[in-house]
Order: structure tokens, then C-alpha cells, then sequence
């Protein structure tokens, strides 16, 4: 997987000056995450970081460990259905209000006070609230995901919709194109660069959430397993268990922007408009 | 038949139903290894899947009680404040037995300080962080009557939360200046040395026998199921013998059950169980005095110890 | 039939007003062939987008068949100033679009596209997309679209501003050819005084400060128009006809222009 | 100035208010379609109507669901309100308050500072894009939250921690925005700019930053709800201060409603500060205006 | 002096390749006014690219003063075919935004802003932004802008595509005079075969499939040209001349056009 390619090509069309052979990318960031790996290393085998914080090849062996005795394996299904049920849910839902308070005023000012007032608040208090509904199940852990997951799509969604060259929608109405079809074909297209923004950072909130719901309340998964770790202060399992979050979430992202790709988002630039 | 005759006397445990009543019971997950044995080492207590069939899952304290009020559990682990904060507003909870109790042998835990630092009794406390596990806690109690005791004012030392485990290494590195070590930490920390216990629940209240821990039951699921309580409690009464008779048998099974860890079971004796798990109401009575008195807990809360347990099912004296 | 009834547009800029245009009244007949003239800026875009119904008048109405404009409609083709054809779309499916739109099947819609582009020169680039076409290309593509919504009252922006002379020469024909045998209504704006007066059954040029109708001039040349008509001594005389109105609009606003204060 | 036959054309200072906009002309065509009833249904389609609609659903829902509930767990409007004022008469709320916005916008100001920088610097430098992208890629789906503990253990339990942890949960949202930001500049424009030999820092100022200000303010916009976030969660722990404090010591007396209100003032004060940001944006990047369907 | 050596451009488009330039040799000495004919996507656009340094040949070199074109540069003045304004700038700050980058104090770079806005006939549009603008006037401002770069060599992509005839014209002269007066060697693409004639030392006339140089004329009319050169005999020649050429390279590439396959 190349990082850096990918990270702009999903985000945006590539029109840099100094364009980098694909070599010399992949060069550059090899050699830079070595050679901080290899400090961090330093570091720790000179012992210079406190006895808490692993080098990487402590924690690799831990994840190695952790992967042997199959907990890992028991607590990534769980884990990982949470999160992307959440993400799928909230940001789905979230991209198409977005775009629709983006294109419609009623709905913007609909959703406009209720979005900045509920945004804030820390969705994981609402949990006991959720839990009294749903139960300290799945469905609330999901329902929470979700919640979160729903913000930054929308709140990117919108923007990209509002940012659309008005023109463009002129010649959807003057085609006769119904409301719904100049919703799909003009403002989905349009705004799908800027959304898939938001959608990145759904991504991110979910797996945060994860991590968060299932600390609370009895649960499995990596969360619950890291959050055990901790409390047990078996740092190993600690490092172990947040290493294989963060895999979930890299291959997660992976897959994101594969989806982006194949959809075609940043072979063009977006209908964003520039005087 | 009275608050003080035993309910369960009269409940007959010959025939089991043909389904077990599931009991829906939420743990803390620390210091409950009597209780823990009923599912650890489930063929030694048949009644288990019997009588009652037990589904323990574990909360942290707070979402415990919003579970309870949710109709999700049907009973629980309770530390004594939280219990009678909770009757106070009115949660329907009652204790039914003890599960852990401070008195003169209890090495649940204590609290610590640095052999490096100058604190070496509650006297030292004086504008210094002191670690605890959250405001309401029993832990807060324990450094508030220490100070009464001292005659100093609640806040003459700076409360800081922290979870359990992050308590030791908080205290090295500084962050607090006292920290208060549940079993296996304080024995981790001490093996690892550079450590000393300043005093332990203990004696920080006066020598007061009272018990910290408490099991709590929702009153209408005993009455809609006395036989399967009262065959919980039985076999709950039977760990607690069990357990204090061998724990060195215990631990092994504990373990299997991922309900200690082979390092936490290293810690060791504990001591700090009460004698049947029976409830003293006298103590709790004193300490709720105590409480109120080292400015732990308002005046109103005080109420009379009966009304915290479940009368005529619960295990007191 | 279009009416445009003694229609006001004012802009709003900050504190600030801007009269586009001044009491415009235009009548363009069923089948007609208007073209506009006049000087840049002075309200011929902002009078096409009222007809297309994408902007509105600030007084006075715009109608058609007696009905007021109240949007846009698949009636009225409009073919924008800028080409905006949707960058997400290969040239095909640019054109295709409003065919799909109508609910033509897909491959229908896609052949039907590839006729229009075929008839715009653009049959090597169907399946580029509009970042990859160049200036001329993407006027053409943006007219196809246009004509593959098979509009009866078509609105042209300046749609050979672009082309070269030949290319322009062949699109004029085209146009005119469509026109006469479809009964298209066609309201084109242009800067070419020859394209002008070739194209246009009349032609109406507007003047600036603030954008009024100042003449109306009806072009008695015989049709079907062909390049010898071209050559015809009464082209030269709309010609200088024109122009001679052109200059004296562009010359009373250009002294205001300079002397006006903000 | 004043000449004889001033063209209207010039512009002029428009009376207030006698010119309709270009939204109520469009009513107004509307109006001409179908003569009447629609005064009704203008109001309620207006702003702030609409605004404070949806906002009562949701307010409205809760009360319904507190009313039919009935539990402790969830208290309704008014009871939450009476615990509001209360802990505003102690006092209490306001120090906790001004607690957590002091820790939690300082962590947020340094995630700002870094994480803006390095998103435009990589976005327009690919040896630093490549250099940084696997620590983007691995660094961001990790929850920073799980982090924490290490967090404490190295910054101790005071602001350090909190503002770190702020500052870290917060750099990634940032960072993805102002990445996105920096390279939406349409391609013709950064080619003008290079011709009139604009050097980087021109270029960045008066060209990137531009046309990147719609993506930065929806950085901003997102940012600001996970920093309250972030100190509430961290708050749960620590020293006694802060609104999460406030919010875990309600939950250990089982006061709900206590609870409720303080998250109620984190709402709050999300709502202000997402209103500043939102005026904020619609000043700054005025050339956005939308369209409508 | 700007050197085109031998110079290719192919386009990648999926797995297409388009030839857009093919072996195209051409010189502009310096202070010459050279200007470009050619049908619509001949490659012109993409020429004035390699010459602002903003594009580079597939094979072959483009030099100025001997030295190979490595990028964008202050005294290349470039005018694109769509104006370009920064739509977050108002017209008077989009002008004088050249004149900062090159550390002119803010009211002096404002003031001659207005001079040359007034220039270019926008005095009274200083304030307004871009999307506030007409077509024609937004090219204008670009024009303005570029001019406020004084660059020695001005490239501009259709720079009055969008003006009528008497703007232009006015253009048309401020651009000559404004050439004369400083020396500027000048890369001007229209498709207005008299634009060509009438501003150009020489006309380069391009054709398509691919793109290359088919005909390379020097106008020999005499400096200052006024209105009265319009009249001037030679220009009928040589614009019948252009126009042929125009006309057989269009023929040329249409049937290459529809054989062609993708
Ligand atoms: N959205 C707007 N806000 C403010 N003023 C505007 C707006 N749109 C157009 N104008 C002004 O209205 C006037 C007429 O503009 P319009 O685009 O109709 O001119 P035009 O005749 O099409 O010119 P051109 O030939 O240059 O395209 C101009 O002065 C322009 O500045
Ligand atoms: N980015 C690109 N990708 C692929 N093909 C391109 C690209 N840019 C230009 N082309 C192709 O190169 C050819 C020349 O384009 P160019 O824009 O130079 O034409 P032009 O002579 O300026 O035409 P016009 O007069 O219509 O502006 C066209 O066939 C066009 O499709
Ligand atoms: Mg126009
Ligand atoms: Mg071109």
C-alpha cells in the first residue's frame, strides 16, 4: 500500500510541480519511519524511557504473543463488527443529510442548532442513557458509534455540497433533471471529494468510540482487552492490544480509500467552484 | 416472622425447578474471589445451574447501577458508600451480604508513600495528593477520617482520581504523594520496593470494624424467587468457608477462570472476609456516623442501618 | 412565444446596487432566430439566464406563451457562457446525460450521444473527460448537451466564442440547418456583428449603464443563407448599421465609465 | 462627481431594505405560480423558525422519552434544568467550566499550530508528505485515547496531560483537513500565481490558504466538539477539576440529572463556539455561498 | 528570443495517448508580435503552456534566450484562456496582487491597480469580485492583472474571446500602443483571422492531428497601424490567404478527424 499516493490521490487531484516518482516516494518513507523506529529502539534499549513505555520490537513480541495465545483473535471479530456497523450507520446516514442540508436550506437550518449543540457533547456520557433503551449490549455500543460517526460526514458532506459551482445545478434544472437525479448525478459527485474528508475522519471516531464503549459496561473485544491489560498493568498485552487497534483501523482505511478509488473520486477535481 | 428471623429457613431446597432462575449479576472485578469461586469452580456448588444459574458480567461502579435501574441486572457488588447513597435516592437495592470487611487482619490494601519522601502518618498528609479512586469512594472516606482523627480538615490534602492500577506508577513518578494500593498492587509495589505503607483502612478508621464490600440484591427478584436466592446464598456462604479454609486450592481454579491473574494471585491471604458474610448493622451504623462526622458524607444521608438490607433475607447480625 | 415585459434587474453588492438592466421589453415570435449584441457587460448574460428562468427579474416579468417564467424547463435548452460540463463525466456522458435524464435507455442515450458529438466534431472524444478537452472542444460538448435535450426554445450564450473561424463556420451551418427544419425558437447572444446579422431572422443590440434594448433590427436576407449570401451588398449595410449603433453605445458609456464616482 | 445625467447605472448606496434579494424574488415567483397559502408555510420555512424547530424535536423527543420512561436514569427538562440552576447559584459550574475551556482550547490552539503547519507543508512537499504519510496512515485510526495512561504516566495528572491529550486526539482531524485544504487549489490558479513569481510564502498566504479556508474551518468545526470530548472523557480522572469531573462525581451520587446538566452545559458551550466558527466562516470565506437543488 | 525546438507533447489519457503537438519548430524573436491561427484543439493552449513554463515537451526543447524553459517566470506574463481570478479578491485587489508579490507598498500597488483597471475600461468595477463580473469583464481584469506584472514577453490564450467589437478594439489598441511604447515581445492565439492580421508582425497559422506549424506569414503593414490600415488592401490578400490555408487544414483534419480511431 503507498502512503502518501494514496493519501492525496483519495483526497484530492495530484497537481504538484515536483512530482515524485513513485520510487522515490516509497524511498523517502521507508527510510523515515525506519529511522525514527530505530531512535525510538535507541531509546528504549539505552533505557532511557521509562520502564512503561516499550520499544517497538517489545511491543511487536507482545503482539506476537498476544496473537499466539488467540485472544487477539476472539477480540477482533467483536471489535471490529462494533466499529464498522457504527461507521457504516453514522456516516452513511451522515454524508446524505449532509449533502442534503448542503443543498437545501430548510434542511440546513433544520439540523443547523441541533448539530452544533449535540456535537459536542461527549456521546460516551449518553451511554448510560442509551444503555437504559437498548441495554449494555451491542446495539448500544453501535447506536454510540454511530452517533459520533455521524458529525464529521455531515458536517463535510454539507460543506461540499456548498461549495458546488451553482451553475452546475443550473444546467441540471434547465436538463429537467428531477431533484433526486440532480442529487445523485451533480451534488453527490460534486461533493464527494470534500466528503470523503469527513467520511476519513468518521472512520478515525469510530475506532476511538470502540475503544471507548467497550471499556464501559461489560465487554469483549480489543478495547476491553487493552483497557484489561491496563488495569492489570501488563503493559505488554497494553501496547499488544492498541497496536491491533490500530491495525483494524489502517486496514479499515485501506479499504476506504480502495472504495474511493474505484468510485473514481480525484480522477477529476470535484465540481467546487473557482471564480 | 419478624426483620430478624431467616427467610430462607423456611425455603424449601429439595426440588429443583425444571429451569434454573438465572440470576443477572454484575461484579467489580477486584477483591470478590469468594464470590468468584461460584462460577470458577462450579462443580463444588451445584446448586449453580440448579437452583439459579449465575450471569456475571462486569461493570465499573457507576454503570453497575444505571444497569440495575435499567432492569439489566438483578444483583451486584456495592461498595458500602454507593449502597447507602443509593437508598438514599431512592434506587431499590438492598445489601444482602458482606464481601469484604476491614478489620485488624484485612490486607485488602493501604495506603502508601515513597521510602524517599518525608510522609510517614496521616499528620504528613497536610497540602499533599493523595491518590483515590474517585469522589464517593470508600477510599475517600478512609483519608477524610484519618484526618478528622488527626484534626484536620477535609481539605487539607488534594484528592486526586485514578484507576487502580495507575496508582503505583503515579506515585513514583511523583504525580501523587500518596496512593492508595488495593492487594495486588501494594504487593507489587512492595516487592518492587522503595515503598511504604502509611496505614491501612484500618487504621485510618480508628480501629472501626466495618465492611467495605457489599452484595446487593434487587428485593423484588428474592421475593419472586426465594428458592433460587436463598440456594445462591447458601452456596455463597459455602465459597466463603471454602475460601477461607484454602485459598492456595483456589487460586489455580481462579485463574483458569481469567478471574485473577497468576501475578495477582501471588498477593496472597487477604483476611478481610466477614465470618459467613454476615452483615454487623452495628458497625455500619458506627461508620455511617463516622462518615458523616469526618465530612464524607451529609448529615441526611445517615440513616438507620436495618433500612439497608433486605429484611428478613439478608445475612446480618 | 418569449415576452420579456419591461424588466428591472438590480444586483446587491454589499451596500452597494448595480442596475444590470433597465426596462427591457423583447418580444421573440415562435421560430424566430434573434441574435444579441452589445457591449460586454451590459446585462445580455443576465437577460438569458431570466429566460432560462434561473435568475428572476427584480421588476417587471419574463414570460413564455403568456405564462410566467417560474424556473427552468427542458423547453428552454441553455447553452452557459462557460461550458460547465460536469468534470466527473467522460464528454459522452456529458451528453448523454439529459438523455437519461428523459429516461432514454443507456445505450440508446450513449448512440444518441455519440451522433451529437459526431456532429460537433468531437467523435475522437467521447471518452475524455471535460479537464482533458480543450477550450473549443468543451463549447462544443456544452452545445451538444444542449441539443441532445431536443429543446424547442434555445438560449445561447456566446456558444462559438472559442472556435476558430472554420470550425465556427461549420457550427453556424449546422445551427442553422437544425433551426430550419426543427421550428427551434433561438436566442443567441454574440460579439461577431457578421455572425450576427448571418444567423439572426433580427438582431437586437443592447447598450450599457444601465443594459437597455437600444435597437431592433430586422435582417431581410433571403433563407436558406448560404456562404454566398455572404456576399450579399445588403450584409454590409446591416453591418455598418450596427456597428455604427455599437460604437455610439459603447462611446456613451465609456465617458460615464471614467467619470462616474463609486 | 454628481454629473448632470448621473447614469443609474453607477452604483449607488442602496436605501435599505427597499431591494428585494434575490431569494424573495425567487418567493415571489413562487407566489406567482400558486397566488396564496404560501404566507404561512414562508414563515415556517424561515431561518430562524426552521432553526429553532429542529432543535425543539430534539429537545422535545427527550422529553417524551424522559416522560415515558420515567426512570432516574432519565430525567426530564425541567428537573435538569432545577439541578442547572443550582450548581450555577454554587457556583461550582462555572469554575469547572472555566477549567475545562482554558485546558481543552490551549490543547487545541497547539494541535492547531503543529498539525496545520504540517498538513500544508505536506500537502505541498512531497518529501515531507512521504515522509510522514506511514505515521498518518498507521497514526490516525489509533485511538489516542488508549493512549492516555501513558499520557499520565509521563505528563502527570494536572493540565500537562489533558492539554497533550487535546492536543493529540485533536492533530489528526486537523492535520486530514488542512492536507485536503492545501491541495484543492484549482491547478490554473497556482500556475498564475508561480507566473507572476509569487514565492512560497505568497503562495501559501494568498493562494493556498484561500482556497484551502472551507476545509480549515470544517477542521475547526469538527475539532472543537472532539476537544470537549477529549477533557470531559480525561476529566473522569485525575484532579478535581473540570466539567467531566463534575459529571463523574454526579454519577457516583447517582444524580443523574446533575449529569445531564453538565452535559447540558458542555452542549452549550459547544453551540457557542461552533456559532463563532460558523459566523466566523461565513465572513472570511464569503465566496461560498451555495446552491440550492 | 523564445525557441520551440523540434517539440512533441503527448497526452496520456487512461491507456489512450493523445498527440496533441507534433515536431513543432517555431522562433519569436524578441520584441516581435506574434500571433497563432488554428482550429479549435490544434494544440495552441497547450504551446502557450510550454512557453509559461507551466507545461514541458515530450520530446524536444523549449528555450528563451538559449536556455531551456524550467518553469513559470515573472517575465513571461501569462493570460489564460479562462481568467483565473481569485474569486476571494476583488477585482482591484486580483490586479494588484502581482504587484505585492513583487513588494510594491499596498496603496501604491492599489493605485496603479485603478490606473490600469481603468485601462482596461473596469474603473468603476474595482470593488466588485469576480463572480460579481460578466464574462467579458473578468477577462479584461486577467488582463489587467498580467499587465501589472510588466513582464518583457506577454503570452495570452484568446485574451478578447469574450469582448465585442468595440471593446475590442479599444483593447486592440491599448495592446498595441502599450507593445510599442515598451519593447514587450508579445505570443497572442485568436481565432480572429483580422485580429491576427491586424496586431501581428507575423501570423502562425497551426493544424491539427497533430498539432503543428502549416504556415508561417510575416505581415509586411506598417507601424502605427490605425483604423485606416483595416482598409488596406494587403489585408484582403492576406487574409484570403490565411483563410484558405485555415480552411484546408480544417478539411485536412476532418475526414482524419472521423477516420481516426481511438
Ligand atoms: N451576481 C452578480 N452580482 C453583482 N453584479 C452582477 C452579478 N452578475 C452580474 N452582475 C453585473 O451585471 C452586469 C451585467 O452582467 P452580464 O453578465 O449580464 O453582462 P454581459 O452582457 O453578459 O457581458 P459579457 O459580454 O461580458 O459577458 C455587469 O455589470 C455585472 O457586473
Ligand atoms: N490534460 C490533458 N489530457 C489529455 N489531453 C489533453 C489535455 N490537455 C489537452 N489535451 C488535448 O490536447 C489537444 C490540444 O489541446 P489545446 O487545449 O492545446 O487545444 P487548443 O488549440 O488550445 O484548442 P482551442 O482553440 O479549442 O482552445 C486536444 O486534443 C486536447 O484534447
Ligand atoms: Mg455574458
Ligand atoms: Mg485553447
Amino acid at each position: 500500500m503507498s502512503t502518501s499516493g494514496s493519501m492525496a490521490a483519495q483526497l484530492m487531484r495530484k497537481q504538484s510541480f515536483l512530482g515524485a516518482a513513485r520510487e522515490q516516494t516509497w524511498l523517502i518513507s521507508t527510510a523515515f519511519t525506519v529511522f525514527v523506529l530505530a531512535a525510538w529502539e535507541g531509546l528504549a534499549m539505552a533505557g532511557v524511557l521509562p520502564e512503561y513505555i516499550y520499544g517497538p520490537v517489545e511491543i511487536a513480541a507482545a503482539f506476537v504473543a498476544l496473537a499466539r495465545s488467540g485472544d487477539l483473535a476472539a477480540q477482533t471479530g467483536p471489535s471490529l463488527y462494533r466499529a464498522l456497523s457504527g461507521f457504516f450507520i453514522g456516516s452513511a446516514i451522515g454524508v446524505m443529510l449532509g449533502l442534503l442540508a448542503g443543498v437545501s436550506r430548510v434542511f440546513r437550518d433544520l439540523f443547523d442548532l441541533t448539530q452544533s449543540f449535540t456535537h459536542p457533547i461527549p456521546k460516551i456520557a449518553l451511554f448510560p442513557a442509551i444503555a437504559v433503551l437498548l441495554g449494555f449490549t451491542d446495539k448500544s455500543r453501535i447506536l454510540v458509534i454511530a452517533i459520533s460517526a455521524f458529525y464529521p460526514s455531515y458536517l463535510n458532506a454539507m460543506n461540499g455540497a456548498l461549495g458546488i459551482n451553482a451553475r452546475l445545478l443550473w444546467v441540471a434544472r434547465n436538463v429537467g433533471a428531477s431533484k433526486l437525479r440532480s442529487f445523485f448525478q451533480v451534488v453527490v459527485p460534486a461533493a464527494m471529494p470534500r466528503a470523503l474528508v469527513g467520511v476519513r475522519i468518521s472512520l478515525m471516531i469510530s475506532f476511538v468510540l470502540m475503544v471507548a464503549t467497550e471499556v464501559v459496561g461489560h465487554s469483549n473485544g480489543l478495547g476491553a482487552g487493552l483497557m484489561q491489560a491496563y488495569r492489570d498493568g501488563e503493559y505488554g498485552a497494553m501496547y499488544a492490544g492498541i497496536v491491533a487497534v490500530a491495525l483494524c483501523g489502517v486496514v479499515a482505511n485501506a479499504v476506504l480509500q480502495l472504495v474511493a478509488r474505484g468510485l473514481g473520486v480525484g480522477r477529476h477535481s470535484g465540481g467546487a467552484s473557482h471564480g | 416472622a419478624g426483620a430478624n428471623a431467616d427467610a430462607c429457613a423456611a425455603v424449601d431446597l429439595s426440588a429443583a425447578p425444571a429451569k434454573p432462575v438465572p440470576i443477572r449479576y454484575g461484579t467489580t472485578g477486584g477483591g470478590e474471589e469468594p464470590l468468584a469461586l461460584l462460577w470458577a469452580d462450579k462443580a463444588a456448588y451445584p446448586n449453580n445451574g440448579k437452583f439459579y444459574s449465575l450471569e456475571v458480567t462486569e461493570f465499573t461502579s457507576t454503570d453497575r447501577m444505571t444497569a440495575f435501574q435499567a432492569g439489566q441486572i438483578d444483583a451486584g457488588t456495592i461498595s458500602f458508600p454507593a449502597l447507602v447513597t443509593a437508598v438514599h435516592v431512592g434506587i431499590d437495592a438492598r445489601a444482602v451480604a458482606a464481601l469484604i470487611q476491614v478489620n485488624k487482619e484485612d490486607n485488602e490494601g493501604a495506603f502508601a508513600a515513597l521510602d524517599s519522601s518525608n510522609i510517614r502518618d496521616i499528620k504528613d498528609f497536610k497540602g499533599k495528593k493523595v491518590g483515590y479512586y474517585g469522589p464517593n469512594t470508600i477510599s475517600e472516606y478512609w483519608v477524610k477520617s484519618a484526618l478528622r482523627r488527626a484534626g484536620m480538615k477535609p481539605n487539607d490534602v488534594s484528592f486526586v482520581s485514578l484507576p487502580p492500577p495507575a496508582q503505583e506508577q503515579a506515585l513514583r513518578n511523583g504525580q501523587i504523594d500518596v496512593a492508595w494500593l488495593a492487594r495486588q498492587f501494594l504487593f507489587k509495589a512492595t516487592s518492587t520496593g522503595g515503598v511504604q505503607t502509611i496505614m491501612t483502612p484500618f487504621e485510618a478508621t480508628g480501629g472501626q470494624n466495618q465492611p467495605s464490600l457489599l452484595i446487593f440484591f434487587s428485593p423484588k427478584f428474592i421475593q419472586a424467587n426465594p428458592q433460587a436466592y436463598c440456594a445462591w446464598r447458601k452456596d455463597y456462604q459455602q465459597a466463603l468457608s471454602n475460601w477461607s479454609a484454602n485459598r492456595e486450592a483456589a487460586y489455580p481454579k481462579l485463574i483458569a477462570a481469567k478471574y485473577v491473574t497468576p501475578f495477582s494471585a501471588k498477593a496472597g491471604a487477604d483476611g478481610g472476609r466477614s465470618e459467613g458474610g454476615v452483615i454487623p448493622l452495628a458497625e455500619l451504623d458506627a461508620t455511617m456516623k463516622d462518615m458523616a462526622a469526618a465530612r464524607f458524607m451529609p448529615p441526611a444521608m445517615v440513616q438507620p442501618a436495618a433500612k439497608l438490607v433486605m429484611p428478613g433475607y439478608s445475612l446480618v447480625k | 412565444m418569449l415576452q420579456v415585459k419591461h424588466v428591472t434587474k438590480t444586483f446587491r453588492r454589499g451596500k452597494h446596487i448595480v442596475n444590470a438592466l433597465a426596462a427591457v421589453d423583447l418580444t421573440v415570435s415562435k421560430g424566430e432566430f434573434l441574435t444579441i449584441l452589445g457591449p460586454s457587460g451590459c446585462g445580455k448574460t443576465t437577460l438569458l439566464h431570466m429566460l432560462g428562468g434561473f435568475e428572476f427579474p427584480t421588476t417587471g416579468s419574463v414570460e413564455i406563451e403568456g405564462k410566467p417564467i417560474a424556473g427552468p424547463g427542458r423547453d428552454r435548452g441553455m447553452v452557459f457562457q462557460e461550458a460547465m460540463l460536469f468534470p466527473w463525466r467522460t464528454a459522452r456522458a456529458n451528453v448523454a446525460w439529459p438523455l437519461e435524464v428523459a429516461g432514454t435507455p443507456w445505450r440508446q442515450a450513449h448512440a444518441r450521444a455519440d451522433e451529437l458529438l459526431a456532429m460537433v466534431g468531437l467523435e475522437r472524444f467521447g471518452n475524455a473527460y471535460p479537464g482533458e478537452l480543450s477550450g473549443g472542444m468543451r463549447q462544443r460538448a456544452a452545445l451538444a448537451r444542449t441539443l441532445a435535450m431536443e429543446p424547442s426554445v434555445l438560449l445561447m450564450d456566446e456558444p462559438f466564442g472559442a472556435l476558430d473561424a472554420q470550425t465556427r463556420e461549420v457550427m453556424q451551418e449546422e445551427l442553422t440547418r437544425l433551426w430550419q427544419t426543427s421550428g427551434l425558437t433561438v436566442v443567441f447572444i454574440t460579439h461577431d456583428i457578421n455572425e450576427a446579422i448571418f444567423l439572426g431572422d433580427r438582431v437586437v443590440v443592447m447598450g450599457a449603464s444601465p443594459g437597455r434594448v437600444v435597437e431592433d433590427c430586422v435582417i431581410e436576407l433571403e433563407r436558406p443563407r448560404s456562404s454566398e449570401t455572404k456576399a450579399d451588398p445588403r450584409i454590409l449595410a446591416y453591418r455598418s448599421h450596427l456597428w455604427e449603433v455599437l460604437r455610439r453605445e459603447s462611446a456613451k458609456s465609456a465617458p460615464a465609465m471614467a467619470g462616474a464616482g463609486q | 462627481m454628481a454629473r448632470m445625467k448621473a447614469p443609474s447605472y453607477a452604483l449607488t448606496r442602496a436605501p435599505q431594505g427597499t431591494l428585494p434579494t434575490d431569494r424573495q424574488s425567487r418567493i415571489r415567483g413562487a407566489q406567482d405560480r400558486a397566488a396564496h397559502g404560501r404566507v404561512l408555510s414562508a414563515l415556517l420555512l424561515s431561518g430562524p423558525v426552521l432553526k429553532a424547530l429542529g432543535l425543539a424535536a430534539v429537545l422535545g423527543a427527550w422529553q417524551l422519552y424522559a416522560t415515558l420512561n420515567g426512570t432516574r436514569l432519565t430525567p426530564g427538562l425541567e428537573v435538569i434544568g432545577a439541578s442547572f440552576m443550582q450548581m450555577l447559584e454554587d457556583g461550582e459550574l462555572l469554575e469547572h467550566a472555566a477549567s475545562t475551556l482554558t485546558r481543552g482550547f490551549a490543547g487545541l490552539a497547539i494541535s492547531f499550530l503543529v498539525a496545520g503547519l504540517l498538513g500544508f507543508i505536506a500537502a505541498r512537499s512531497w518529501v515531507v508528505d512521504a515522509a510522514l504519510g506511514p505515521f498518518v496512515t498507521f497514526g490516525y485510526p489509533v485511538p489516542k485515547l488508549a493512549l492516555y495512561p501513558v499520557i499520565i504516566l509521563l505528563l502527570g495528572l494536572g493540565a500537562g496531560s489533558r492539554i497533550a491529550q487535546v492536543a493529540l486526539e485533536c492533530f489528526f482531524p486537523i492535520f486530514v483537513h488542512c492536507y485536503a485544504g492545501a491541495r484543492a487549489v484549482a491547478p490554473k490558479m497556482e500556475w498564475l500565481a508561480r507566473n507572476t513569481g509569487a514565492g512560497r510564502w505568497r503562495l501559501l498566504k494568498d493562494v493556498i490558504m484561500p482556497s484551502a479556508l472551507p476545509f480549515v474551518f470544517t477542521g475547526l468545526r469538527v475539532a472543537v466538539p472532539i476537544m470537549l470530548i477529549v477533557m470531559t472523557v480525561t476529566e473522569f480522572i485525575g484532579d478535581s477539576q473540570g466539567l467531566g469531573y463534575l459529571i463523574a462525581r454526579s454519577a457516583s451520587y447517582f444524580d443523574t440529572a446533575s449529569a445531564f446538566a453538565v452535559v447540558a452545559t458542555l452542549g452549550a458551550i459547544g453551540f457557542v463556539s461552533d456559532r463563532i466558527v460558523v459566523k466566523l466562516r461565513s465572513r472570511v470565506v464569503f465566496w461560498e455561498k451555495g446552491a440550492s437543488l
